[in-house]
């Protein structure tokens, strides 16, 4: 196998997704060291800027995970989360971002054994993939 | 498509001097045979300057973004979509419209007339179903359908979806039966490939943003790409910084863009962007059953959702 | 008259006792709760999901645990039970007592060292003994409090004397062997009890649970279907864990049996909850088989109809009418075989995986004993009496009750209920409010305009939670070479007294202006730093945590080197987010006191009342002359009362009631405003009036539906429920010449345009067709029915009604009952459904129970910018948990404009949109959260994305000068999800504290 | 579906009825749940079952019921009622319903057993007590002949013995020889026990008629008798609807009695428990012969219930071994009832009765035994019958020969029951 260890740029929802993993830490479910999570307040709230800002500073993956359909903690934040969210990576995919390289998940925070399952397909998924080359903005080298 | 003009030019003319509009947008002939240029007549006299032809190429509702006037306007299918956007967006109220739809049979390509003429183009006419192309010395007659303006070829709906009054009958609404081929082609490559095709697409661009400047859903007072706190995305001509706003650029538009053809026809540099908001137009199809600006009710795609939205893409 | 008590002891743990406590601790109220295990939570912690929507139950409930755990006003007092209430309404002496916990819990911090080193494993109770769990031990990980606990039958030390490895392990000291059992009084005003109920054990049912692992109860289904359970929601065949092909439900198990359990009552829930698991478990696997076997499909509350018509029609589950006789299997074999008659008579044998009892509820012999000491009348199955006009007031005057206790139920209606007995709770001590309850002191805050960042950082080694694995020292040394950190430093333990104080010292002392804790989950310890942080004079928004417990040294344990770098990452993230952070400030908004009840039917009257009660003036505007709704035209109650007699008599006391304006012939011409602010425009008397207030409740009822079909209004012996029940009322001399009475239930209900059931016609029909025997018994009376609906002791109704010879013929919608007339009667012919033989009744009546519809409700809606569903009824916040709220504050919800339901339920509904309402209003000023939405209107477009997308009509375009046409944010009404800002293309919208700014930096220090 | 039957409400007589002599018997409380009909045997024969006859009864269709011949070929077995919901008590009606057929148009096998049973005031064979009692004199002296058996003894009318037997008259009129291996049990068991001369016959035939007055005159002449005789429990030997007769009838009559009543099967367990009878299954130990029992539910589900069941498979398993004993599923409580029970063996529908048995038969073969022990004189029979009708490749078999055969006292003339397997095995 690589040596190669991704970097997967993690937007977990508060409600559902963020208790989880946290979930997942109190059953001890090991999962590789990967990501780097960013707790939002809902899933609702993750903007394409950010998902596109991952991927331009060298994310080598992007997983954004919120609750079920029909447990929004908003109501219904999952809902135009999910629209914006299928219409981003289908484009992110057509113009060329290997399929792999952005994750949605919808995990309940009762799930902790699913958080460290995606976890750990994720992971593997992007890990295949390899290191990011596609949609970086390269920065000048600093002195 | 000439037939309208007199039309155009007779409701104009009423709707001025009732008073029902303070002006009318429009087109007159452009000083270039074969282009027409937008105009806003506000005088019965000046109605007479109006025109409709197939060199009518950009869309009006863009001129019409925030107007506090009353305004008469002709439109298109395409464009009248963009007007029921714009009045769902509220970009100006539907009380202050007066609508001259214009049933449409599409726009004559810019450049399939360039490549025809062998000199200066001096007049384009439409009959509907031929072109006919006059210059210094030539005159070329063209099937109409040899020459359409690409979108106008997938076009779904070619009467105004909103008028007060039409310049003509309704036409019959074109038969597609590969609408979206031309982005199948490209999903059909591999990743590497896609990759590839869009660095080329958009290796000319210089960022001059005539496209945004052209498409009526574009009226952010700050575009993303200008925003500087944070400042993300780069001034510069960067590879990455271009294709960022090409993209979200496409992404805004997303369950909004009518494929009116407007931005690909002021592209100085023939750049074929509408592929990257044709592909948000299928996927909104799709997923969505949602059709841009076509009823008044119903917001854009991605202000909606359903509860059984497609979730196979989530884990 | 000894001296009122401003406290209330809640009694019970569950979702009833949680929403009656926080009712009550949010308006002003010292509440107890006395919970009998070891943390709250009752039994919707250990459901997987919820019906009809299938939201995920712990999801929607722990934000509630939590909100008790914390609340200043709510102490928890587990392990413990009433032994003895004295002293009357207004002044209780409650004796409590409290089992030993061997743990204090003063000390514990849920670290869950002892129950890792504990040697000792037994069965875990809220895995329904399918798992094991520790002596030392939590219920459940999202347990409130998360504090450990001994189980002094199984520990050990405390059986055996020996062991004692959970003392050595402690990081806290926290383990306490010598810990006694206590007894105690608690003095308080008023007592609710939501005691709950158990489960049917169906250990002597002839259904071989006793012998074969494969045959299960419900509740033992649910954690195996739930994610967080023994099989991680891998649905196992217990024996030989196989995947099933085949799986049955049996309902009634335990309920609507008066031979083999006892329990003739039914339990209202299963028939939905087995619907519900086939659903999930079909959703696990598409081709599983499953069956529910059932008497009556009872699927009669709001969105029930459809999920039990969906699970048929599209998803598949089978449903086969029929009770089993007995199941078994054979020898070795692990198959269940049930034997059944099919619907058409053939007795058929089938095979089964997996078979569920759908077990019913019960209420604990020792709690109805303890009870029934108290004073406390109960039913004969156990149940706590109430009367249909006060449904959550006991027999003993200043006890209230909610939830099981009062009689089987579901979510909502417990949650319903437990607003309305904490509305009397309360209101019975109104004088005394804020007497006891406790105000947050308000700290004196720093500003810190003008400085630049300086960030302290500070990193737990949580014992060796964390410094086991990740390098804690050598985060905390990295974190001082980061931009903007002024300190960094590591603890032993962030969480404790101690390490606060430090804190808190080292803030003033290095003039820290943002700090970061790098440590557990925000979800649990974001609260308690940030009083930390309140206690240094910083603002609370100036904080950050980092999760590396949870989301690294427990994950990554293997590799301890990455897990630090991991950690190193997210620190440094945080850094530069925790550099962008603004103190934010949580602006207080004044709630106009007074409360508008709109409609003046029983539920808006007893709303009303219920706020009158509390002090607040009302008005209550009713579109009719005459107060009193659908009441006037109905005859009695299951219990007897006489229903225009008690209507015409709260009428009375309303009008005479000094507090509230009753206006009649009164409409609603316009709402404007929001939460705290409304001004509505009434319309009587040939004037408009605006009439400002703070708080709304929507009462505005339903009415019958008048059929077109069955002869009605074409031959008058046709009458509806509420014309017969005019007849009954008058006395009318035509019903003593009827032989023959037909009633055909679900006339317009349970019909593809109408889908739902009506909840109530059963019932009112048992009573017509009781009361028509009880004067006339050589009456002949025959229902014909779809499914009978008499749920929860209604039950008793349907018994009595067959017990007095009334006869029950079903039809299904294929075969309609069909009426004509005949030579002298009507002639009503039907397929009996047992003998499958067309019969023909000659009656001289025919009632038909019609469907409740709603009443017009779309200007409401439009008004107060509040949904409506299908078929016109308005939608609630949440099904389950907010059934009398809107999303849209300060609006709440009761009566049949929600669904159809009996007086009780509409009481108790009443009732509890009061008790939401008074929280509102006992709050005085609503604070707005810190974390919400705002609009730089200079980017702003004006395109209205940000209205559309927002479910709580925080955003509006300005309608007036400056921005006009911009959009703007209501803080008030703002519950920072950022949905607004991610549809914001123009940048415009921000969401405080979690500002695309702060995130892209994070993102870009990752 | 044909023309649509005119109902009323509530007016059946048959309903009525039921509600006034029937506990447990009001038919309007039935929810048409299904419970009944899916566990009864009888289900779908003569197209009827529990649900229908009681909704037809409910509906006052009595017409059609009153003569309805399935009130024959049901057995009264209350598996029904066991577990009806609303505690009908649908097997009492059925007795009701048949005590309401004229008595002359009665099944004949059952009534003619009724009335022999009477008019001979011994048995249901008609047999008078002279006869029986020489039956048993004459074979007390073989059994004496008998190695260990020198003191055996049978005596009838012994005041103040402990048990009083209850003799179903089919062995010593058919079979005398089958009586001995009792005999010698309750020799090896040491047991004070006698017949009696009154009524001495243990079946009772009356009360599968519904001729109540009969089937209480029986039992009251054999309480009275014991009563005189002193003893102190009164034994009913290997016979389900003998036994339910008198448990039955004390119940249903108020019969007064100063004796406990009990079953042999009960005896058997204690005295194997206490060590009085020295017996265990070594015998079969490589022989390795499969055994499986039937659970009369005369004995077991209508009155001793679960402990009866253990203790009769207590008894079994001791004699055959724990490994070689197969129970059939469902057993005990709710076991289902052979067909042979509630007087069908002499009702006349054979067909119908062994359809019903064909259920018992399934459940037999599932076990694949060699041997059905059946401790019950109509199970017996019913089993015996449709293992031959069906081809069944097992033996019936009664509990005493199997026990006998363990301790290695069963005789050679004994064994008119076993298979070729066994028909020598220690001898």
């Amino acid at each position: 196998m690589s040596e190669f260890e991704p970097k997967i740029i993690t937007f977990l929802c508060n409600w559902c997704s963020y208790g989880a993993a946290d979930l997942a830490g109190v059953s001890r479910f090991q999962y590789p060291p990967s990501m780097r999570v960013i707790r939002v307040p809902c899933s609702g709230r993750v903007s394409p800027k950010m998902i596109l800002s991952a991927f331009r500073k060298g994310a080598d993956g992007v997983w954004v995970s919120g609750c079920h359909p029909g447990d929004c903690h908003y109501i219904s934040g999952n809902y135009y989360a999910r629209r914006k969210f299928d219409v981003l990576n289908e484009m992110l995919e057509y113009v060329g971002i290997e399929k792999g390289r952005l994750h949605f998940s919808w995990i309940s925070s009762a799930e902790g054994v699913k958080f460290a399952a995606v976890a750990k397909d994720v992971i593997e998924t992007v890990t295949k993939l390899g290191p990011a080359k596609k949609f970086i903005k390269k920065l000048p080298e600093v002195a | 498509m000439d037939a309208y003009t007199d039309k155009i030019k007779e409701i104009s003319k009423k709707i001025l001097s009732e008073g029902k509009v303070d002006v009318v947008i429009g087109f007159r002939k452009g000083t270039l045979g074969y282009m027409s240029e937008p105009y806003m007549a506000k005088s019965e006299k000046e109605a007479e300057n109006l025109v409709f032809d197939c060199n009518c190429r950009m869309n009006l509702v863009n001129y019409v973004t925030n107007r506090k006037d009353k305004v008469g306007i002709v439109v298109k299918g395409c464009d009248s979509r963009n007007l029921v956007t714009h009045i769902i967006e509220n970009k100006i109220k539907r009380e202050q419209l007066y609508i001259i739809g214009v049933p449409c049979t599409g726009l004559a390509d810019k450049k399939a007339l360039l490549d025809l003429a062998e000199g200066e183009i001096t007049s384009v006419e439409d009959d509907n179903e031929t072109i006919t192309i006059k210059g210094d010395g030539f005159e070329k007659k063209v099937a109409k359908s040899d020459v359409l303006q690409s979108n106008c070829k997938t076009c779904i709906k070619r009467n105004p979806v909103i008028f007060d009054e039409l310049a003509g009958p309704e036409v019959a609404e074109l038969e597609i039966s590969d609408r979206f081929a031309d982005v199948d082609e490209v999903e059909k490559m591999s990743a590497d490939e896609r990759w590839n095709f869009f660095g080329e697409l958009l290796s000319e661009c210089t960022r001059c943003y005539a496209c945004r400047n052209a498409c009526p859903l574009c009226y952010c007072p700050t575009c993303f790409v200008d925003e500087s706190r944070p400042q993300w995305v780069g001034k510069s001509d960067n590879e990455t910084d271009v294709l960022t706003y090409h993209f979200l650029r496409a992404f805004h538009d997303a369950g909004r863009c009518t494929d009116c053809g407007a931005c690909e026809a002021a592209c100085p540099m023939d750049i074929k962007m509408r592929y990257f908001t044709r592909k948000t137009i299928k996927d909104c199809v799709e997923k969505y059953g949602s059709e841009a600006g076509m009823e008044l009710d119903k917001r854009p795609a991605l202000d909606q959702y359903k509860i059984n939205d497609p979730n196979e893409f989530i884990k | 008259m000894s001296q009122k008590i401003g406290s209330v002891l809640v009694a019970g743990g569950g979702i009833g006792a949680i929403q009656a406590a926080l009712d009550l601790a949010d308006s002003g109220y010292y509440v107890y709760m006395v919970e009998k295990a070891a943390s709250i939570g009752g039994v919707m912690a250990q459901l997987d999901k919820t019906f009809p929507t299938n939201d995920c139950s712990m999801c929607i409930m722990s934000p509630k645990l939590v909100e008790v755990g914390r609340h200043i006003n709510i102490e928890l007092i587990t392990l413990a039970q009433i032994e003895d209430i004295k002293g009357e309404k207004g002044n209780f002496e409650v004796e409590i007592f409290q089992k030993a916990r061997y743990v204090d819990i003063d000390k514990c911090i849920g670290c869950g060292a002892c129950a890792e080193k504990c040697p000792k494993k037994v069965n875990d109770e809220y895995n329904a003994g399918l798992a094991k769990r520790k002596a030392a031990y939590v219920p459940y990980p999202q347990a409130v409090p998360l504090k450990y606990t001994l189980d002094p039958q199984n520990c050990i030390k405390l059986t055996k004397g020996k062991c004692g490895l959970c003392s050595t392990v402690c990081p806290t000291d926290a383990i306490n062997y010598e810990d006694t059992d206590k007894r105690f009084t608690l003095n308080v005003g008023s007592v609710i009890l939501s005691t709950g109920f158990e489960a049917f054990k169906p250990d002597e049912m002839p259904y071989n649970y006793k012998n074969s692992p494969d045959v299960v109860t419900s509740l033992e289904f649910e954690r195996l279907l739930s994610a967080s359970g023994p099989f991680q929601g891998h649905v196992v065949r217990l024996s030989d864990h196989a995947e099933p092909k085949k799986i049955a439900w049996l309902q009634c198990v335990g309920s609507r049996d008066i031979n083999t359990c006892g329990n003739g009552y039914c339990s209202s829930v299963c028939c939905m909850y087995a619907i519900k698991q086939s659903i999930i478990a079909k959703e696990h696997d598409p081709g599983l088989d499953c069956k529910i076997f059932y008497m009556d499909m009872r699927t009669y509350g709001k969105g029930f109809e459809e999920c039990y018509n969906q699970a048929k029609d599209e998803l598949g589950v089978k449903f086969e009418r029929c009770r089993v006789h007995s199941v078994y299997n054979t020898g070795t074999q692990p198959g269940q075989i049930i034997e059944y008659i099919s619907e058409d008579g053939v007795k058929t044998q089938e095979e089964f995986d997996i078979v569920v009892l759908s077990v019913g509820m019960e209420i604990n012999k020792d709690v109805q004993e303890k009870a029934k000491a108290m004073g406390i009348e109960l039913t004969d199955s156990g149940f706590c009496k109430t009367r249909t006009f006060a449904p959550t007031a006991t027999s003993r005057d200043g006890i209230y009750v909610c939830g099981a206790f009062q009689a089987p139920k579901d979510i909502p209606q417990t949650v319903i209920e437990a607003g309305s007995a904490a509305l009397c709770a309360g209101a019975d001590i109104s004088e005394v409010r804020g007497t006891l309850a406790r105000e947050v002191q308000e700290p004196v805050i720093k500003d810190i305009t003008g400085q630049r960042p300086k960030i302290g950082v500070f990193v737990c080694h949580c014992g060796i939670n964390i410094g086991g694995v990740v390098d804690v020292p050598a985060v905390a040394e990295y974190a001082k070479t980061l931009p903007n950190v002024e300190y960094a430093e590591d603890n032993l333990y962030s969480c404790s007294q101690d390490a606060q104080d430090a804190i808190a010292k080292v803030i003033a002392e290095k003039e820290l202006n943002r700090v970061i804790v790098a440590a557990c989950s925000p979800r649990t310890h974001e609260p308690l730093f940030q009083e930390t942080l309140l206690a240094a004079g910083l603002n609370k928004y100036l904080f950050e945590m980092v999760n590396i417990r949870n989301h690294d040294s427990w994950v990554h344990k293997d590799t301890p080197e990455k897990a630090t770098e991991k950690a190193k990452d997210q620190v440094r993230m945080a850094v530069a987010k925790a550099a962008m952070l603004e103190p934010l400030t949580e602006a207080n908004l004044s709630i106009n006191q007074h409360a508008l009840v709109i409609g003046g039917g029983i539920s808006g009257m007893a709303s009303a009342k219920a706020l009158a009660d509390h002090g607040y003036g009302v008005t209550l505007v009713e579109r009719n002359e005459k107060l009193g709704g659908q009441a006037n035209n109905l005859f009695m109650t299951a219990q007897g009362e006489n229903i225009p007699e008690v209507t015409a008599q709260m009428a009375k006391d309303l009008m005479a009631n000094e507090k509230v304006n009753v206006i009649t012939s009164c409409t609603l011409k316009d709402v404007e405003g929001f939460v705290g602010n409304f001004k509505a425009t009434l319309s009587y008397d040939g004037k408009e009036e605006v009439l400002e207030h703070g708080v709304a409740v929507v009462a505005t009822g339903g009415a019958e539906y008048q059929p077109k079909e069955y002869m009605y209004r074409e031959d008058e012996r046709v009458l509806t429920s509420q014309h017969l029940d005019k007849k009954l009322r008058e006395n009318d001399p035509s019903l003593d010449k009827v032989e023959t009475a037909v009633f055909i239930q679900c006339v317009g209900s349970r019909e593809p345009q109408r889908p739902y059931c009506s909840r109530l016609c059963c019932t009112h029909t048992m009573v017509s067709a009781l009361e028509l025997k009880k004067r006339k018994p050589e009456m002949s009376i025959f229902v014909l029915y779809r499914d009978i609906r008499t749920y929860a002791e209604k039950e008793f109704l349907y018994k009595e009604a067959r017990d007095k010879g009334v006869i029950f013929i079903r039809y299904d919608l294929l075969n309609k009952p069909k009426v004509r007339k005949g030579s002298e009667k009507l002639e009503i012919e039907v397929i009996d459904h047992v003998l499958k033989r067309p019969v023909v009744i000659e009656a001289d009546l025919l009632s038909l129970a019609s469907a409740i519809v709603p009443n017009e409700t779309d200007k409401i809606s439009q008004f107060f910018k509040v949904p409506v569903n299908d078929q016109g009824f308005f939608v609630e916040a949440h099904v389950k948990l907010a059934p009398s709220d809107f999303s849209t504050d300060g609006v709440f919800l009761a009566g049949l404009a929600h669904y159809p339901k009996p007086i009780d339920e509409a009481i108790a509904q009443a009732q509890a949109a009061a008790s939401s309402a008074v929280t509102l209003l006992a709050s005085k000023e609503i604070a707005t959260s810190g974390t919400v939405a705002w609009v730089n209107p200079a980017f702003c477009s004006g395109c209205g994305a940000c209205v559309a997308v927002c479910p709580y009509n925080a955003p509006s375009i300005r309608k007036e000068e400056p921005y006009k046409g911009r959009a703007e944010i209501n803080p008030v009404l703002c519950k920072g999800c950022g949905a607004c800002v991610a549809s914001c293309r123009s940048g415009a919208l921000h969401l405080s504290g979690f500002d695309e700014s702060q995130i892209l930096a994070m993102v870009e220090e990752a | 579906m044909g023309e649509p039957a005119k109902i009323r409400g509530s007016s059946g007589k048959l309903s009525e009825m039921a509600k006034a002599m029937v506990p447990d018997g009001n038919l309007n409380a039935c929810l048409t749940c299904g419970t009944c009909s899916s566990g009864c045997p009888a289900t779908g024969l003569m197209d009827m079952d529990p649900r229908k006859f009681i909704r037809m009864a409910v509906l006052g269709m009595d017409e059609e019921l009153e003569r309805h011949d399935w009130v024959w070929v049901c057995t009264m077995c209350k598996r029904c009622y066991d577990v009806c919901p609303m505690s009908i008590n649908i097997p009492q009606l059925i007795y009701e319903v048949r005590a309401r057929w004229p008595r002359e148009e009665r099944p004949k096998g059952i009534r003619a057993s009724c009335d022999m049973h009477v008019q001979s005031n011994g048995g249901a064979m008609g047999v008078p007590f002279e006869d029986f009692q020489f039956t048993v004199e004459d074979l007390v002296e073989e059994c004496r002949e008998q190695e260990g058996f020198e003191n055996l003894e049978a005596p009838i009318d012994k005041e103040g013995a402990m048990f009083a037997l209850n003799q179903n008259s089919r062995e010593p009129v058919t079979e005398p020889e089958e009586l001995m291996p009792l005999w010698k049990i309750l020799h090896k068991a040491g047991a004070d026990w006698t017949y009696y001369s009154q009524m001495w016959g243990g079946e009772n035939y009356c009360m599968f008629l519904a001729d109540d007055e009969s089937w209480e005159m029986i039992v009251r002449k054999q309480v009275d008798h014991l009563h005189k005789l002193g003893i102190k429990y009164f034994v009913n030997t290997e016979c389900g609807h003998s036994f339910y007769a008198i448990y039955g009838a004390i119940r249903r009559f108020n019969i007064e009695c100063n004796f406990e009543f009990i079953s042999i099967i009960q005896l058997y367990a204690k005295w194997i428990r206490e060590g009085k009878l020295q017996v265990n299954s070594d015998w079969n130990k490589e022989l390795g012969i499969k055994f499986t029992v039937q659970d009369p539910c005369n004995i077991i589900r209508k009155s001793l219930r679960e402990e009866m069941a253990e203790d009769l498979r207590f008894v079994v398993k001791t004699v055959v071994g724990e490994e070689n004993f197969v129970d059939m599923t469902p057993n005990g409580v709710l076991n289902y009832c052979c067909g042979g029970g509630g007087g069908s063996l002499q009702a006349g529908y054979n067909d119908e009765r062994r359809e019903y048995g064909k259920i018992k038969f399934n459940q037999i073969q599932q076990t694949n035994a060699d041997y059905v022990i059946t401790p019950c004189h109509n199970c017996h029979a019913q089993v015996e019958d449709i293992g031959h009708h069906f081809n069944g490749k097992y033996h019936t078999v009664h509990l005493w020969t199997i026990i006998c055969l363990a301790m290695g006292i069963l005789g050679e003339n004994e064994r008119i029951y076993l298979g070729e397997d066994l028909a020598d095995f220690g001898l």
